[in-house]
């Protein structure tokens, strides 16, 4: 009983000890993101233009689809803040409705990618033979510039948001898989990950235990930077009018509109524009934020 | 006076600048070097061994570095040299070889360039020249047939090759001082053997001072005449190399002379440990550095700091408590 | 280096819209889009060639000095670096002569990467510019579903990215004689 | 200090271990072989210390690693407990792995950064389904204690350790199944001179304790001289000569071992001894030399040594050499 007794004790105030532990490292972790220039700037404006986005109803006086036929091509006003475009539609609504097509494409193919190439990735690291057929087949895919790729998938399949997210993931998930696997390949090397087999571990412990949590800074430097390049490529697509179909906003099909009468309306390029900028720039910012804070041997190569 | 000693260090104090504050990596580390004698410089990872040859040839980064003191070669400050005149020195007077022949060779240039460069940069030869003198250098450290290896390129040599190039390229201007740092650390025994062998007989040849930067004791014992010990960025112990090993003073000394297992000790025994680690540079210890560690340590060791003192002519030690480790030592 | 990433976040077709927006518009310096052949005279071709270029440049640029600044960082902190200092030899010479040529074996291999993401480049840079080139043929066959001219041009551009990967590769053989092959 | 070991039972026999890793051209056609082991027999007993030594490259760590299969031997066999457990197949091992555990050389990369150490010492166990978590847990901080660290440092990761604490753990590690024979690759040479005399003597402390065999592979001879109870030399993948310390120190016959030990250095400056220093490198394990592997470098090569490899031959009690010299 006695024995019991000391064990429980024991284990109480070990996991007091692991408690304060880990409220230090906590504490600890948040002091040096706050220090670090890059993650605070980039947060902080994906946080406003998501805020934005996510209450354009309120902060909207116009729907983003009526047209007055009496108002076109208006200059920046205290009622238009934007001005108003060929067709009299209001560009603020606009820019602030196409934010929300942008950070919803943005993310559900930052998510899907990195779901789908944290398995092909850990996978062909581990299997050789996988490998050798996953990889020609990302080869493959990745000898097309990614905007043409993409081009021509939405050629196949038409222009409708799902389908950007659909060609997008197309796109992106082979780079990711390569971010992973070389990560991963590295972890394999190491030898902890020797130790566990000498133990008889099994491939899924391995794989998921003890590679997979090492990977992940890898993962999310890269995401972020997936989430900006699927940003752009929606833009781009939806300027070449293979994306998100008119009449729904869009960046990119705003941006489509002011070319015709840029000459009349320079609203209708610089708007849409610096929020597409603004956004990509402070997601890149906060991936290399998060790769100098989460890899220390970068913090010479970036500042 | 300085005219009989090639190199003298005093008081030399490196401070490096980190995110986390000044670090001072090496503090008041005084020695000679006599042209003709091997100094051995010896202690653990993180005693500072590195950071003073850099700091000789000035090599760490300028900007987060500060030297203090003086570092008399020839009788001429190199740390108030500008840097022109310091290169001049480097490669040419004084040259070094680092621990890792496998990465201190440039990757995408011959053997025979990167020997070359060095004669054509400090003895204005011409290139055909330069590549003659750089073959001689070659057959000189043993390599065999050096006209085919001249144009080999590093990957394409093992190991020993390599840091015979890199003597090669230390000795090619016939300098007066060659520091070594953990030259045969990255090699095998036998290898070192042979690299230990070659650099006594350059030696010899060429009447140059060596310092020689190692962990190895027993490379101390083979090759040096005398020998710094260094712990947490101090000299604690300066003395001839044989009574280093007959009567150590410090009692860090001895504690690592007894802690490595000899060829010819006893296997009966368990062996001797010092217990506990080398405390980080950012939490140098109050008092005498290796006080926390040691067995003889006092409430004088915690709280103050004890300097390098003359024992006799042959021996200085940083202890307080020397003389009574010395009368132990002698009535046992 | 807010240069280099900024360079990389702004997409190509807004660059070239806001280059337009500044250089014909306000400033009128040059024509807003389309295209003169040469035989309309050079200097006039090249002016409607300027932005279009520049726009598409820009951005390689900025993602060659950011791979540039980051690989001459890693090799700088090499130990053959310490060694040709140790030599006495210049900095200018160490960074020229000993650095450059091993970081620019992953500059190449960017380079590579980048000519794919120029021809892209160069498909939506056609559209904004209005230049009847390869991009605007492709843009034009997607919107009327013209499969067989889509194939044609698709593989015709992943042919000549894989090509330039071939000619990558073997430059790789040049600069770093580690990689040739049979020497000997 | 030196415990006898049981010199009858033989636990753990290695005959004729091969193990040659195919070089494949760009077709994927295997061109020819890295022989990084090429035949290597010996025995290990009952509480025993078995040294390995040799130079880098000589097969001693793929050696340790064929062993525990963490790459499949080319040939051989391995009898442990009179089966042939090369032939097991990987569940049947499995029950083998708790016996056979292994030490890593390098202290920085042999423990999970991302894992508390509790879990890692914990981690064998789960595999091999010991005991309830809350037992697992208790024995972990038991190993803890007995390898000189606190029990409440079981929440702490890798990085909050030194070199020498980390390789405690990675002790801690394999003695938590209680296995029988510990693989010990290069344990202690990654370490400073004075840590290093702290894992040695644990290494000897917990052998007197729980009565493994070890078998240590190592470069450093007078680490292995001070810890084995008998030595084997090996050279391009060949064990050369196999003899107990003491013969072996007193009176290495082959050329290479009497080569090796006057290279030491020796920490006593007043010793002047005379070293045979042999010239050259080590041939490449692709293209190994005809006849006696040694031959090429060896300063008593004869006509013979070039043609005829020699075989391990029994030249006293507990002493065999590979050497045509004493046949």
């Amino acid at each position: 009983m006695n024995t019991i007794n000391e064990v429980i004790i024991k284990s109480d105030t070990l996991s007091q000890n692991k408690k304060e532990l880990s409220i230090e490292r906590r504490a600890l972790f948040i002091r040096r993101v706050l220090a670090n220039k890059m993650i605070v700037t980039g947060g902080v404006i994906l946080f406003f233009i998501s805020l934005i986005a996510l209450f354009a109803p309120v902060i909207t006086q116009f729907s983003p689809y009526e047209l007055e036929s009496t108002n076109r091509l208006k200059a920046p006003s205290a009622t238009h803040w934007f001005g108003t475009d060929n067709f009299g539609r209001d560009i603020f609504s606009r820019v602030v409705y196409g934010a929300r097509v942008s950070l919803v494409i943005g993310i559900s193919v930052a998510l899907i990618t990195a779901v789908i190439g944290l398995f092909l990735g850990l996978y062909s690291a581990y299997y050789r033979k996988l490998d050798h057929v996953l990889m020609r087949f990302a080869d493959g895919l990745m000898a097309f510039p990614s905007i043409l790729l993409a081009i021509a998938i939405m050629a196949v399949m038409g222009p409708k948001a799902i389908n950007v997210v659909i060609a997008l993931v197309i796109v992106e998930s082979p780079v990711v898989a390569r971010v992973v696997r070389s990560a991963a390949l590295v972890i394999k090397e190491q030898t902890y990950i020797e130790a566990m087999k000498a133990q008889g571990a099994s491939a899924w412990r391995i794989i998921w235990g003890h590679i997979a949590p090492n990977i992940l800074p890898s993962l999310i430097v890269q995401i972020t930077y997936v989430f900006s390049v699927s940003m752009i490529i929606e833009a781009a697509l939806s300027f070449l009018g293979a994306g998100i179909p008119a009449p729904s906003p869009s960046w990119g099909n705003i941006l489509f509109d002011g070319k015709s009468v840029i000459y009349s309306a320079w609203w209708m390029t610089v708007f849409p524009g610096a929020f597409l900028l603004l956004a990509v720039l402070s997601s890149n910012l906060l991936g290399d934020g998060i790769r100098d804070l989460l890899d220390p041997h970068s913090n010479k190569a970036n500042k | 006076m300085s005219s009989t000693h090639l190199l003298e260090v005093n008081n030399l104090k490196t401070t490096f600048s980190t995110e986390k504050g000044p670090i001072t990596a090496v503090d008041d580390v005084t020695f000679i070097v006599k042209a003709g004698e091997v100094l051995g410089i010896v202690g653990e990872s993180g005693c500072g061994k590195s950071v003073t040859s850099e700091s000789i040839m000035r090599l760490l980064n300028e900007r987060s570095t500060k030297y203090e003191g003086e570092v008399l070669f020839e009788g001429e400050n190199l740390l108030h040299l500008d840097n022109k005149e310091m290169r001049n020195i480097r490669g040419n007077k004084v040259s070094m070889i680092f621990q890792d022949p496998m990465t201190s060779l440039n990757p995408s240039q011959t053997i025979g360039h990167q020997i070359a460069e060095v004669i054509i940069l400090h003895q204005k030869l011409k290139r055909k020249e330069a590549y003659k003198r750089a073959e001689e250098m070659l057959r000189l450290t043993g390599i065999p047939s050096p006209e085919k290896r001249i144009h080999e390129y590093p990957h394409e040599i093992s190991g020993g090759m390599r840091q015979r190039v890199l003597i090669a390229i230390a000795l090619a201007c016939k300098p007066n001082l060659l520091i070594a740092d953990e030259p045969t650390t990255a090699l095998d025994v036998t290898i070192q053997a042979q690299i230990l062998d070659l650099i006594n007989d350059l030696r010899d040849e060429m009447n140059m001072g060596v310092i020689m930067i190692t962990h190895d004791l027993g490379v101390v014992a083979e090759v040096c005449q005398r020998v710094v010990v260094m712990y947490l960025g101090q000299v604690i112990e300066e003395s001839d190399v044989e009574e280093l090993f007959s009567r150590p003073l410090h009692p860090y000394t001895r504690g690592l002379l007894q802690s490595i297992p000899q060829l010819d000790g006893d296997r009966s025994q368990k062996l001797h440990v010092i217990e506990g680690i080398v405390p980080s540079l950012y939490e140098v210890p109050k008092g005498c550095r290796f006080a926390p560690r040691c067995s003889f340590a006092d409430e004088l060791c915690l709280s103050e700091s004890p300097t390098l003192e003359n024992v006799n002519k042959n021996q200085k030690v940083r202890c307080w408590h020397y003389e009574k480790i010395m009368q132990k030592e002698l009535s046992c | 280096m807010v240069f280099a990433l900024l360079g990389i976040s702004v997409p190509s077709f807004l660059l070239g819209l806001l280059l337009m927006l500044l250089f014909s518009v306000n400033l009128g310096w040059l024509p807003v889009a389309g295209y003169k052949p040469l035989s309309a005279g050079l200097l006039i071709h090249l002016k409607f060639l300027l932005l279009p270029a520049i726009t598409l440049g820009a951005i390689q640029a900025a993602l060659i000095a950011r791979m540039t600044r980051s690989s001459m960082l890693d090799i700088l902190s090499m130990n053959y670096i310490k060694t040709a200092h140790a030599k006495g030899v210049k900095e200018r010479t160490v960074v020229y002569k000993h650095a450059l040529r091993n970081a620019f074996i992953p500059i190449l291999t960017v380079m590579g990467q980048t000519f794919g993401t120029l021809i892209a480049g160069a498909i939506v840079v056609e559209v904004v510019f209005n230049i009847p080139g390869i991009g605007q043929l492709i843009i034009n066959s997607v919107s009327r579903r013209d499969y067989a001219v889509i194939q044609g041009t698709v593989l015709l551009i992943a042919v000549s990215y894989v090509f330039v990967n071939l000619i990558v590769d073997l430059l790789y053989g040049v600069i770093d004689p580690r990689i040739r092959l049979n020497r000997k | 200090m030196l415990q006898p070991y049981e010199k009858e039972k033989p636990l753990l026999q290695i005959k004729g271990l091969q193990k040659y890793f195919p070089i494949n051209n760009s077709f994927g056609k295997t061109v020819s072989h890295v022989k990084a082991v090429n035949n290597v027999t010996f025995e290990l007993y009952e509480k025993e210390t078995l040294g390995i030594v040799g130079e880098s490259g000589c097969g001693k760590s793929t050696m340790g690693r064929t062993i525990l299969r963490l790459t499949e031997p080319t040939a051989g066999e391995a009898l442990y407990k009179g089966q042939n457990i090369f032939k097991f197949d990987d569940k049947k091992f499995l029950s083998v792995r708790k016996d056979l555990q292994m030490v890593f050389q390098d202290p920085h990369s042999s423990l999970n950064p991302k894992k508390r150490i509790g879990f890692s010492i914990e981690e064998p166990m789960k595999i091999q389904n010991i005991g309830t978590k809350n037992e697992r847990t208790e024995i972990a901080m038991d190993l803890l204690n007995k390898v000189g660290l606190r029990a409440d440092q079981y929440y702490r990761y890798p990085h909050e350790f030194s070199g020498g604490q980390r390789q405690r753990i990675g002790l801690a590690r394999a003695m938590a199944v209680n296995p029988k024979i510990i693989i010990c690759d290069e344990p202690v040479s990654a370490l400073d001179v004075s840590i290093q005399s702290q894992v040695i003597n644990l290494l000897q402390e917990l052998q007197e304790e729980f009565k493994q065999s070890y078998l240590f592979i190592a470069h450093d001879l007078s680490v292995v001289r001070h810890i084995a109870h008998r030595i084997g030399v090996m050279y391009l993948g060949n064990i050369v000569e196999l003899a107990t310390t003491d013969e072996l120190f007193k009176n290495p016959l082959h050329p290479y071992s009497q080569a090796l030990l006057s290279a030491v250095p020796i920490p006593n400056p007043t010793v002047k001894k005379t070293r045979i220093i042999i010239n050259g490198d080590v041939p490449s394990p692709t293209n190994l030399p005809s006849g006696c592997v040694f031959h090429t470098r060896c300063p008593h090569a004869m006509d013979r040594c070039k043609v005829e490899v020699p075989q391990l031959t029994k030249v006293a009690p507990g002493h065999t050499v590979a050497c045509h010299l004493y046949e």
